[in-house]
C-alpha cells in the first residue's frame, strides 16, 4: 500500500514529528511504499541540519536523513511555509538574498501541489500535528 | 485528468489568528483547486470563527486573510459545510459569516450559495464519505 | 497579592480559562487575548462560566484581537473591559504579577 | 467507507477527542496516541464518554505512548486495544482513510 | 546574596512526552535553583503527569526525564505542589507517582516527603502568594 | 517600571510571539524598561535572520530586531533550546561543527540563567505562549 504523510509541527517542541517518523518506519518495515513526506508549517523546521540536540536524546533531523537515505524518500518542504520559518536551500538563499543556507541534503523544497499531488497518488494521506 | 477523481475533504477546526493553521490550511485549498479533484471544505468547532465578517487585523499587525474566502468561488470551490450545532455553542448564526457564492456557468452564471449550513449528524456522514481528509 | 492572569486559548478548545478561573483568587483580573477573547462574547455555551466570574474578579479582553477575529464590542458581555495594548501594560503594572494560563 | 480517527491530545487539555466521538460513524475506529491516551485510562473523569463511545467504534491507544507515560496496560480500559507502530500501520491499511483530530 | 529573596513558581500543567514543555520547564528549575530563591513547584491539571512512576520511553525514542525530579530534593527544590482534584479527575492518587524527598540538614539529615498534596483551594492560594509564576 | 518578557513560540504558527511584541512595544512607549525578552522552547525560531515572509505580511524577526535597535534590548536566546532546533550562531557553529550560522546579529544566545536573573530584577515577568 501507498502512504503519504504530512508533518505539521517541528521537531522537539511537539511529539508529531517523532510518530510521524515511528509511523513511517513502521510501514515501511513492513513492506509498504512511502510516496512522499511532506513537512508543512513549523513542520519545515524538521529540515534544518543545524541542529545540536543533546547527546542523550535523539536527533530527529538525523533520524529522518537515515530513514530517507536508506529507502530512498522523496522528503519535501513546503517552500512558503519555508520562507517564513527560515529553511532555505540555495535557490532559496540565492532568490532571497540570504548569505547562508541551514537545510539538510536529503530533503528538498518545493511548492504545496506537492502535497496536493501525493494526496492523489496514495492510497492513504495520514497527518501528524498539534 | 484520466485518473478517478477523490473527495477531498478540507476539515478546519481551529480559529484565525491564534495559529497559523486557518490560513495555511487556505493556501492548500487554492493550489489544490488546480487539481480537479471534488473539494469540500468542512468548518467545525472552532473553525466556524475562521468565517465571520468584519475581522481588522491592522492592531495585530497581521495579515487579514479572510476576503480569500470570498474567492474560493472563483477557484471552483462551491460546497462549504458549516456545522450548525458549532455555530451556535459560539452564539453565532449564518448571518455573522461572510456571504459565499459561486457562479454557475450552465444556469448563466447564476450566483448560487456556496455555504451549507449542516447538522453535527449531516457533518459525520460528509466525513464519512470523503476519500482524503487534510486536517490543520 | 494582586494577580493579572491571562489566557490566550479559545475556552471551546482547550480547558485553560476554567483551569484559571478555578483558581483566581478575590481581586484578581483576568486578561483574555489572542483566541482566548472569544469567551467574552455573550449567548456561548461558556458565557453563564464568565459571568459567574465576574462575581469574584476583574475580566477584560484585547480589542486587537476582537477586532482582528470581526467580533463587535456590542457582542462582549457586559462587565467585560476592553483594553488595547498599552492597556494590557498597565494592568501588567497595576497588579503583583502576571501569571500565563499556557 | 471506514475510518480511522486519530486523537493525540489529552482529554482534560482540549476538547478534540469529544469533537472526534460527536463525529464517528458506526463501524469507525479511534486511535489514540501520544497525549491522547490518558483517555484510556480508567477512573478518570472522561471515563463513562469513552465506555459509551465503545457501543459504536473500536478504540485503540497506542502502546509505546502508555509506556512513555507510565500507564500500565492493567489501567487500560477494558475493550480498548493496545497497538504499536506496526498496528497503527495495519490500522491505517485496513481502513479506508485517516482522519486526524488535531 | 544580597537582594530580596523571591517566591519563585513554576507552573506546570502539561503532560510530558506529547510536547517539550515539562521537560524544558525542569530545567530551567535544575538551573534556577543555584539563584539562591525560594522555590516552588506546582503540578496542575494534566501537569500532574508529569510524576507518574514507570516511565518508559524506550520504543517511543525520547528521552526518560523523569528520574530527574527525584534529583530536585539534592538542588533543596523541597517544596513540591501536587493537586489532589487534578489527580482525582485523571485516576490517580499519590501511590501512582514518585515518591520525591529532601534530607534535612537540620534534623541529622533526615528524609522527608517533597511531595505536599494540597487542595484545589490551597493551590489557589499558593498561587496567589508567589512573587513569580514562571509558566510553560 | 522593569518587565522581563518570556517568548516560547516560534513566529507565524502561534500569535504568542506577536503578542509579545505588541507588549513589550506598548511598555517600552509608556517609558517602562525591558530588561530582557528571553527566548525559549521553539522562540528561539523568532530569532533567524534566514526568514522571507510574504511581502504583504509582517516580517517577525525584523520587527524585532528593529525594536530591539531602537531601545538597545538585551534579546537572549537560550542556547540549550536553540541547539535543539538549530539557531546558531558563529561561537555555537564552531563549537558544534556546523557549516552555516543562522542567527540575527541584533540576538545573542545564552544559557538560562539569564531567564532567572530576569525574574529577579525585573518588576514583572510576562510570559508569552501556546
Amino acid at each position: 500500500m501507498k502512504f503519504a504523510i504530512q508533518v505539521n509541527e517541528g521537531p522537539y517542541q511537539h511529539q508529531a514529528a517523532d510518530s510521524a517518523y515511528f509511523f513511517a518506519k513502521a510501514a515501511l518495515e513492513k513492506g509498504h511504499e512511502i510516496f512522499r513526506i511532506f513537512f508543512y508549517h513549523d513542520g519545515v523546521n524538521n529540515a534544518t541540519r543545524l541542529t545540536t540536540p543533546p547527546q542523550d536524546d535523539r536527533n530527529v533531523v538525523e533520524r529522518w536523513a537515515e530513514l530517507g537515505g536508506h529507502y530512498d524518500l522523496d522528503m519535501v518542504v513546503c517552500v512558503a511555509a519555508a520562507q517564513r520559518r527560515g529553511v532555505v536551500d540555495e535557490g532559496e538563499a540565492q532568490r532571497n538574498g540570504k548569505d547562508a543556507t541551514n537545510i539538510h541534503p536529503r530533503f528538498r523544497i518545493s511548492g504545496l501541489g506537492q502535497l496536493v499531488e501525493a494526496a492523489i497518488q496514495s492510497d492513504r494521506l495520514v497527518v501528524f500535528g498539534d | 485528468m484520466s485518473e478517478t477523481i477523490k473527495n477531498f475533504l478540507y476539515l478546519n477546526r481551529k480559529a484565525p489568528y491564534g495559529t497559523i493553521y486557518a490560513w495555511e490550511s487556505l493556501e492548500v485549498v487554492l493550489i489544490g483547486a488546480a487539481f480537479d479533484q471534488d473539494v469540500s471544505l468542512a468548518f467545525v468547532d472552532d473553525g466556524v470563527f475562521q468565517l465571520t465578517k468584519n475581522q481588522h487585523t491592522s492592531a495585530v499587525g497581521m495579515k487579514n486573510f479572510s476576503p480569500t474566502y470570498a474567492a474560493l468561488g472563483d477557484y471552483e470551490v462551491k460546497k462549504v459545510f458549516v456545522e450548525k450545532e458549532s455555530l451556535e455553542e459560539r452564539g453565532l448564526s449564518l448571518d455573522d459569516l461572510q456571504h459565499l457564492t459561486w457562479e454557475d456557468e450552465d444556469e448563466d452564471w447564476a450566483e448560487k450559495d456556496s455555504i451549507h449550513l449542516v447538522t453535527r449528524a449531516e457533518m459525520a456522514a460528509i466525513m464519512d464519505g470523503a476519500d482524503v481528509v487534510f486536517s490543520f | 497579592m494582586s494577580t493579572l492572569h491571562t489566557v490566550n486559548k479559545s475556552p471551546f478548545e482547550k480547558t485553560s480559562l476554567a483551569a484559571c478561573l478555578e483558581h483566581v483568587s478575590a481581586g484578581a483580573a483576568v486578561l483574555l487575548l489572542e483566541d482566548g477573547v472569544y469567551a467574552a462574547l455573550t449567548r456561548t455555551s461558556v458565557e453563564g462560566q464568565v459571568k459567574s466570574a465576574l462575581d469574584n474578579v476583574k475580566v477584560y479582553a484585547l480589542g486587537p484581537d476582537l477586532q482582528a477575529r470581526g467580533l463587535l464590542e456590542e457582542r462582549v458581555i457586559p462587565g467585560i473591559s476592553v483594553v488595547d495594548y498599552a492597556g494590557f501594560v498597565d494592568l501588567a503594572a497595576e497588579h503583583d504579577k502576571v501569571q500565563a494560563w499556557l
